[in-house]
């Protein structure tokens, strides 16, 4: 068990040392890969935690989505290479000290709350799918399926919002 | 094999290939060290030298791509427990998964005849 | 035992430190989700270690994570939509000169 | 040893990577493997391996003599080539910049492959040794120099300050054409390379789009006005010239300027469509400096050791002393950048890095954060925002903390953003100058295409050739015989065509009559250039969409057919045809160049591009000696790169039934003029066009001549043609012009 | 123990792929080709190119290596020769396979050289196109087999194989595959005629050699998903079960590098277009096929 405590432990500051670095390197792609990384880490530590399913799921998935996240970086930041080294920040003292005051608070209430027995066994892995699937269509259904309204909205919502509508269509596709 | 340990395989096979890089690096670092001269470390552009620097805001065609891509994609986190299950449950997991499918559809419908299925 | 829960726990808050932090000190849109990113992974690791430690029989504590992923993702097209539309309209997707939304 | 063997002593590891490496020769060949088709080599079948980037060869091959503007790519080319590296030069002796060939053999398929045999033995034996040197020349030499940014012509070898405003000057690389620190006067010695790309705001004053209501609004597409969102219009292009002299015309004697982009230049006040400042006004004849610049620094770059600062060269190259690598410095001491501050110390003020408008003149702590001040240079109020411009190339490097904002407080992106040449999808991203060629493997050699990309778009584009020759009459006057030859040389895509031009523009000249069997012959052998250009042609155009087997297909049967006779053309005939037929059932291949690169039907086209587009003209038409042959062009009517691909697949069909109706190829031979004195004009359907020349004969000399070729007209077809295409499309569209950068005029 | 097998596996088939590229290319089979050409590339010498962003490109070859290696873990190469039998293994090699997107991204990144940055985000439009057909099908596939687990994929395929059961999924699956190991006609981001060597070009001697090697593992672990999924995995008659695997995965390589040969370059706005607007209705209908189908034939 200690090994797994260990595995969570290394991945935990893994993913921590990344979150940092999304703020603190000038270059925004490598902002957006520290932040893949973090999240590479946090899968990581979904798998420590026998969560295979979720922790797969997340290595994969925040991989494309943070490589878009990249491209949309270098399209809309003043200087993506990070060469003028220009400071992109506001009200830093401020937002520091919510951080850490949001950090503080939270790891006080991890600490002193009981969170009542723990339990050492988790389901075997095979067997975590099939009840996740089982969920999905049992008692989650709803929520799966308002899932799938969420995700129309936001494609409606993005489309709408972002693409301009073709110029007399002549220019289509070309 | 516990899956722990198979996760610790596979993360020491991540190291062993680093190790294996870093160790051909080596050997070709023994036969001889990089020469520095003039014009050699610009990025090659086919006979002219090109200084300037390209790290500038790129202008991605396929954004309208990418954006239905993102909502898109996360279907598959349902897809996958679903299918596992699929046989056991039958007509109902098909219905469910149809409808489910059947509004994201319609996202895509609806970014295809805006014009977010193009190169921008 | 519970020593795993709480590191998970720490970890968690520590991303939600980080991603507050970002999400108020960032001036660019791009930079304020990737805040509100690191915040919801903080959320995201919570939720997995509760599931892990406290209910590991209960399938519906994984169902919450998929939720937020699908969160993310969502945040992530709607965010990238207003961003591409701001821009076109203003040239800019830095906050401070988003001073109309702001009212 | 070769020229370019790596530094050090065998050893047994050595060794095995020397025997391995000359038995894997990559190479890659200058001008081009269209060249090297063209002179009826096989560069595979000889037993290298081509690679499309210089980093990934180990074999520069060099084909023939090269005109000294490709000479210099050639040697840039080399430079980015990885050690161990050899040159193996055919037909010719490498010529300066290019370091001499380690082996040099003749211009033929034998001698080449017994050429790669002696360069796998010299690499075995020679990929190691002692004394390698290092090789530089002056294209590669990387120049420091300061400038100022209010005044252009302001152009020193240190840092210091403008002697016409003061302010401090701004560091930027530029390519040192020569050694000397004054490489702003060679420009106009050799524009060709020393040729940096225009600045963003020069580009746009190019541009050929302007609204009508915003007349500094200029872009080089058509689009929308970002100001008034009016459609604009096209307007006549300017010289790219810089733009304070375009604007020393004017009648107003005050113009506006940006202070720190002295690029931007109007008529009334306003804004700088890069960093937003407010514009200056300045009168448009600079005034005369006030002070003479330091004039005295001669020397731009030395190299020094790290260890031994005595040890001094021009060249990189190693330490005498210590052997390490020797290190660029700029010759005089690197002055600091602080140091013109020097005379006035006292004025160092101290500012927040967080709160820029908190400034004192002694150290201390911010009242509003608390951080400790910094010191730092009170500076002209625009100074600081260099920084946040080093994204376009011009400093950025230069050690500011990147947080004094200066009086700017916030970097505002709007500004930035503001006059930006906006996409077709209404985005304003930055452009970027990536220069495609000489030496580029989906082009003809020789061509060099300037894009500007959007993305990996096209915004704009620059085509010019550096294998023309600037004045391919200077050896006149010539003797006939002479001549032709000399004509002949001009283009080796299409010497036949060219030699055929000669001589009928002799024989014209000469009144000189032609037998018909003769005439026949020639015909056989203008059709069998067709023929062998085409297939070229073919294997460039697999190269660059890819399709390989057509790459390898074509270049092989281009061989065959370049000295063929009649009946041997017969004999590789189904070859040809089943090539044809397999290319026209290429899967993809129509959607690929269907509706892409279209030109319609307009005076500049010629030869087979026009009859892409439905113009039916062939100098063929009028020649009596094609129509008793039975000859009807081939036409289309799109006028896409589909369209051209078909008219050239068409000809190659035709031109074999051409060759079989003449039943004869003889080479152009011209007879004997005499002393004839007259004026000759012919014109010749050359593969690529209807080619004309005209000449003056004196007394049996050729004295004047005058050449008009296709290509000269299509590489001004580029710029409009592939504007706001991809870069894919874009390249098989120029692709698709076949143009021979031999033959340009410039 | 069977961790060393399956990378002495990967890397005489990755050494194979490479023969087979070279027979491909040149038109005759030369076994030490790849040996020597490995050889020379580590005597070269490697080049960094000036002002780069050193982090990305050292790292981009080596995640592309990783990446290919460990989405090979999950492949069944005999009944219980498999390195990793994960639960999740068929969502596992996606995951693996999806920071091949993440290495070019950064070896194009890297260098700060226009082609090579144009062959990158090339890449990211790319993905976007084949990812959804590589896990759409991949999808169908688990239905039929009720687990994503490699071994029962291969097990669920023992009577009929997949490429009869579903073939519209088979047909995706492989342009996918295709694609995403940037062969060609799908080499957008090292396009030869495009960007002259475009990610690649930046890479010299040993660098190079571990980008090549990674895409040679790359290609073969393809593959090996491809005979595994659709393909019936080590299921064939007379021959042992090692045999049969060997034989299907070489024989989908040359398909695969062959392909390439007579199709010109695709656009990228072609493939995102036929990708979205075909390719995904097509995995959807396949997955509602493979729906009905597991419903009337249990």
């Amino acid at each position: 068990m200690t090994a797994q405590a260990l595995f969570i432990g290394f991945f935990g500051l893994a993913a921590v040392w990344f979150g940092i670095v999304v703020f603190r390197t000038h270059s925004m792609v490598r902002s957006a890969l520290a932040l893949l990384f973090s999240q590479t880490a946090l899968g990581a530590m979904f798998l420590s935690m026998q969560a295979e399913f979720l922790g797969v799921l997340q290595i994969m998935m925040m991989a494309t989505e943070m490589s878009i996240m990249a491209i949309f970086m270098v399209m809309f930041m003043m200087d993506p290479g990070g060469l003028g080294k220009m400071d992109m920040t506001h009200q830093r003292r401020l937002s520091l000290g919510t951080g850490v005051v949001a950090f503080a608070t939270a790891v006080t209430i991890a600490l002193f709350v009981d969170w009542g027995p723990i339990t050492s066994s988790a389901p075997d892995a095979t067997q975590q799918t099939v009840d996740l699937g089982l969920e999905l269509l049992g008692r989650s259904m709803l929520i799966f399926e308002t899932a799938g309204i969420t995700i129309l909205t936001a494609m409606i919502a993005a489309t709408a919002v972002a693409i301009q509508p073709a110029a007399g269509g002549s220019r289509h596709g070309r | 094999m516990s899956t722990l340990e198979q996760y610790a395989l596979l993360l020491g096979l991540t190291v062993g290939i680093v190790g294996f890089v870093l160790s051909l690096y080596a050997l070709a670092r023994a036969v001889g060290k990089t020469r520095k001269e003039a014009g050699k470390d610009v990025p090659a552009s086919s006979g002219q030298l090109s200084r300037d620097p390209v790290w500038v805001r790129y202008h991605a065609r396929y954004y309208g791509y990418a954006l239905l891509f993102l909502a898109f994609d996360m279907e598959m986190a349902y897809m996958y427990p679903w299918a596992v299950v699929y046989k056991e449950v039958g007509l109902v997991a098909l219905l469910d998964m149809g409808v489910f499918l059947a509004i994201l559809f319609l996202g895509l419908l609806y970014g295809w005849s805006q014009g977010a299925l193009r190169r921008q | 035992m519970g020593v795993e829960l709480l590191i998970a726990l720490t970890t968690g808050a520590a991303l939600f430190g980080i991603g507050l932090y970002g999400a108020l000190s960032q001036t660019n849109l791009v930079m304020i989700m990737m805040g509100v990113e690191l915040i919801l992974a903080g959320a995201m690791i919570n939720l997995v270690a509760f599931w892990r430690y406290l209910h590991p029989d209960n399938p519906a504590g994984q169902m919450f994570v998929l939720i937020i992923m699908t969160v993310m993702a969502v945040e992530m097209a709607v965010g990238f939509g207003v961003a591409i539309a701001r821009f076109r309209a203003k040239g800019s997707v830095e906050m401070e000169e988003a001073t109309e939304l702001k009212g | 040893m070769i020229g370019g063997a790596r530094q050090g002593a065998w050893s047994r590891l050595r060794r095995l990577t020397a025997a391995a490496m000359a038995r894997d020769l990559t190479t890659f060949v200058v001008p081009g493997p269209d060249i090297a088709g063209a002179h009826g080599l096989d560069i595979e079948a000889a037993g290298f391996r081509l690679v499309a980037s210089p980093r990934h060869a180990s074999v520069l091959l060099v084909i023939g003599e090269i005109p000294p503007a490709l000479c210099e790519a050639a040697a840039v080319v080399y430079a980015q080539m990885m050690r161990p590296r050899a040159v193996l030069s055919l037909g010719a002796q490498t010529r300066p910049p290019l370091p001499s060939a380690d082996i040099t053999v003749g211009l033929s398929q034998h001698e080449l492959i017994d050429g790669m045999r002696r360069i796998g033995a010299a690499m075995a034996e020679g990929a190691f040794g002692h004394d390698a040197s290092v090789f530089d020349a002056p294209v590669l030499r990387l120049r420091i120099e300061y400038t100022c940014p209010m005044h252009p012509d302001v152009v020193r070898d240190e840092p210091g300050q403008c002697p016409k405003c003061g302010m401090n000057l701004v560091r930027r690389e530029v390519q040192a054409g020569t050694p000397h620190p004054d490489g702003h006067k060679d420009a106009a010695t050799e524009p060709a390379h020393q040729h940096q790309p225009p600045s963003k705001t020069e580009r746009h004053a190019a541009g050929a789009y302007t609204c009508p209501m915003h007349p500094e609004v200029v872009q080089d597409g058509p689009g929308q006005c970002p100001k008034c969102g009016m459609d604009l219009e096209p307007r006549e292009p300017q010289p790219a010239a810089p733009h304070h002299q375009q604007h020393t015309g004017h009648a107003s004697a005050v113009e506006y300027t940006c202070p720190m982009h002295p690029e931007v230049v109007q008529d009334g006040p306003g804004q700088c469509p890069k960093c937003g400042m407010n514009l200056e006004q300045r009168e448009s004849q600079p005034a005369a400096p006030h002070h003479q610049p330091h004039a005295g620094h001669a020397s731009a770059v030395e190299y020094t050791c790290p260890m031994h600062p005595e040890v001094a060269q021009d060249g990189p190259g190693q330490c005498p002393k210590c052997g390490m690598d020797l290190e660029p410095r700029e010759s005089q001491p690197a002055a600091p950048h602080h140091q013109q501050h020097a005379g006035h110390a006292s004025a160092v003020e101290y500012t927040c890095p967080m709160h820029p408008e908190m400034v004192q003149d002694g150290p201390g702590q911010c009242p509003k954060c608390g951080m400790d001040l910094e010191p730092r240079e009170p500076q002209p109020a625009a100074s600081h925002h260099q920084q946040h411009t080093g994204h376009t190339g011009h400093d950025g490097h230069d050690g500011h903390d990147g947080m004094n904002h200066g009086e700017m407080g916030f970097m505002s992106m709007i500004e930035v953003t503001k006059d930006l040449p906006r996409s077709r999808d209404g985005l304003q991203m930055e452009w970027v100058d990536a220069p495609f060629g000489p030496y580029f493997p989906g082009l003809p050699s020789g061509l060099v295409l300037s894009l500007t990309l959007d993305g990996d778009t096209v915004a704009a584009a620059k085509a010019r050739s550096l294998a023309a020759p600037t004045d391919w009459t200077h050896p006149l006057p010539l003797t006939p015989r002479a001549f032709v030859e000399h004509v002949t040389n001009l283009n080796p895509m299409s010497p036949l065509a060219y030699r055929l031009l000669a001589c009928r523009a002799l024989e014209q000249g000469a009144h000189v009559d032609v037998p018909p069997k003769t005439t026949r012959g020639r015909i056989g052998a203008l059709e069998r250039e067709r023929l062998f250009s085409h297939l070229g042609w073919l294997s460039l155009f697999g190269r660059q969409i890819g399709l390989d087997w057509l790459v390898g297909r074509a270049a092989a049967l281009q061989i065959d057919v370049r000295d063929a006779e009649c009946t041997q053309i017969t004999a590789s005939k189904p070859a040809i045809q089943s090539l044809i037929n397999r290319l026209q059932s290429t899967p993809l291949l129509r959607s690929r160049t269907k509706h892409s690169g279209h030109l319609a039907p307009d005076d500049a086209l010629r030869g087979p591009i026009a009859r892409a587009s439905g113009v039916d003209e062939d100098a063929r038409n009028t020649d009596t000696g094609f129509t008793e042959l039975g000859f009807v062009p081939a036409i289309q009517q799109t006028g896409d790169n589909w369209a051209r691909l078909q008219v050239r697949l068409a000809e190659i069909d035709r031109s074999l039934a051409l060759i079989e109706a003449a039943d004869i190829i003889a080479t152009p031979e011209t007879g004997d003029i005499g002393q004839a004195t007259g004026n000759g004009n012919a014109v010749v359907e050359t593969p690529r066009g209807p080619a004309s020349l005209q000449i003056t004969l004196q007394k049996g000399q050729v004295t004047e001549a005058r050449l008009e070729t296709p290509s000269t007209a299509h590489l001004d077809l580029i710029e409009s043609l592939i504007a706001q295409q991809g870069v894919g499309i874009a390249l098989t569209t120029v692709c698709s012009l076949d143009i021979s950068p031999w033959e340009v005029q410039q | 123990m069977t961790t060393v097998l399956l990378l002495m596996l990967l890397a005489v088939g990755a050494y194979l792929v490479a023969v087979i590229e070279d027979w491909v290319y040149r038109g005759h089979v030369q076994l030490s080709a790849p040996l020597i050409a490995g050889i020379a590339l580590l005597g070269r010498e490697s080049v960094v190119p000036r002002k780069p962003d050193r982090i990305f490109f050292e790292t981009g070859p080596v995640l592309l290596l990783i990446s290919a290696v460990l989405a090979a873990t999950v492949i069944p190469l005999t009944p219980g020769l498999i390195v990793t039998d994960l639960a999740t293994g068929a969502l596992f090699f996606n995951a693996a396979l999806v920071y091949v997107l993440v290495a070019l991204l950064m070896a194009g990144w890297g260098p700060d050289g226009a082609y090579a940055m144009i062959g990158g985000w090339r890449f990211l439009g790319q993905l976007i196109a084949y990812a959804m057909l590589i896990v759409m099908p991949i999808t169908a596939v688990a239905m039929r087999a009720e687990s994503l687990l490699t071994m029962q994929i291969v097990a669920s395929q023992s009577d009929i194989w997949n490429i009869l059961y579903q073939p519209v999924g088979f047909v995706l699956f492989f342009v996918a595959a295709m694609a995403l190991a940037f062969l060609p006609p799908f080499d957008l981001p090292t396009a030869k005629g495009e960007l002259a060597g475009g990610v690649e070009a930046e890479y010299t001697g040993a660098r190079l050699a571990i980008f090549r090697l990674g895409r040679l593992a790359l290609v073969i672990t393809l593959a090996a998903a491809t005979v595994t999924f659709y393909l019936g995995g080590w299921h064939g008659p007379w021959l042992p079960t090692w045999a049969w695997i060997a034989i299907k995965i070489l024989a989908v390589t040359s398909i695969m590098l062959l392909a390439g040969r007579y199709v010109p370059r695709i656009r990228e706005s072609d493939l995102l277009g036929w990708c979205w607007k075909l390719g995904i209705p097509l995995a959807l209908l396949n997955i509602f096929l493979v729906g009905v189908l597991a419903l009337v034939f249990p």
